[in-house]
């Protein structure tokens, strides 16, 4: 699946976009950020306050209990500040 | 309409665009947003605005059609720029327009309070001390909280 | 800053000139309105605005500073026409600015609930039956009535 | 004292302005308008209807029990429809 990252997600991990495929066990957008920190330092203290993180999967807001799936367009990104 | 660009607009000219030839429109609302220069404590030089690009598209078609659902509408735009922007730059126009001035004025401060706290833009502000991405604050949380439906 | 005069404005120039060299505006609300064509049951050629010299200015002032004791604006503009004029005219802006946009929001409704409801303008409606002086709307009482304070 | 007339009020007593001198014991607004029907029968059919009058003194809004004076400019007219 591609998963994108956006302002202070984006510059903290390092990069805006990836291809990941998490294991099989990752079946909702909880697991995957349960999973993403293994990846590495800067996914882990990037993703480390929950409540500072919004998911869009395939460019609609989800919720932690949402099941992703292969095709998914994931984005995580902080609160938004636009207007 | 709704239109996600990098260039700066003309209010004047897309106020008279959108109201041409329809005179049933009695009322144009609109809210004109500027980079403000004092927003943190530093002075800002500069902004940049970081967008979701398709998302954000997708979001606001989708809130302006449900004003057009809640309030009696004729017509009603909205503009977002994204990009680097200094101080007394235009970021944003809402502009609804109505046969009633109520109308106008309410779908006009919803399509703001969603937009604040929903639409996918991210600001980076240029200060002395260098970048810093702003943080969002919880009274625009509470503004869009008001227009929940019971 | 209140102007009433014959001549039609350009919206865009006076957004503009309002917020020149203020950097510390945020956002900008503001009111347009037109002239209908369809306010009564017969089609209407044009409208006359009728007003009361002196007292309209005295009491747009006097509304003006209302707004500038209850919100925190940084700048506001009031133009009101008077005379003749057709369907899809403009005959009344109203412009709010300040750091937030619930105030610009709030105080432009208020100066234009207010303005319905005291500045002695009358419309005299032209149709195709004749002249026609419009009647006031209870509904404007009762906006303007939300504002007076307990 | 100086009179105004505006819209229907205008059209229907036939002026715009006028310059009267009402005898002593009209001393209100309310006085006023029960006075001015004498004036003849435009006046009488114009102030029929007290709740669509809406009266200034000098500039201001006024109510019936207000106090009129000689050098007042006093206007009559109907509730407002600008904007």
């Amino acid at each position: 699946m591609k998963i994108l990252y956006f302002a202070w997600l984006r510059t903290s991990i390092g990069k805006s976009t990836e291809e990941i495929t998490p294991p099989a066990e990752v079946k909702t957008i909880g697991d995957l950020l349960d999973w993403l920190p293994s990846l590495g330092v800067n996914y882990s203290t990037a993703l480390e306050k929950r409540d500072l993180l919004r998911v869009a999967v395939n460019q609609e807001y989800a919720e932690l209990d949402h099941t992703i799936n292969a095709g998914d367009e994931i984005a995580l990104f902080p609160p938004v500040t636009g207007g | 309409m709704i239109r996600v660009q990098e260039n700066d607009f003309d209010v004047g000219l897309e106020l008279k665009k959108l109201t041409a030839n329809n005179h049933s429109i009695g009322g144009v609302a609109s809210f004109l947003g500027l980079v403000r220069d004092i927003a943190s404590e530093e002075n800002i030089t500069a902004m940049t605005l970081e967008h979701y690009p398709g998302m954000t598209e997708k979001l606001l078609s989708e809130i302006e059609q449900e004003a057009h659902q809640r309030w009696d509408l004729d017509a009603s735009l909205i503009i977002h720029r994204y990009g680097r922007m200094e101080p007394g730059e235009q970021i944003v126009l809402v502009v609804t327009c109505s046969k009633h001035r109520k109308d106008a004025f309410e779908s006009c401060e919803f399509l703001m309070d969603y937009l604040k706290t929903k639409a996918p833009f991210w600001k980076l502000e240029e200060t002395s001390k260098g970048g810093k991405w702003v943080d969002a604050r919880d009274s625009d949380d509470d503004a869009a909280t008001r227009w929940l439906k019971g």
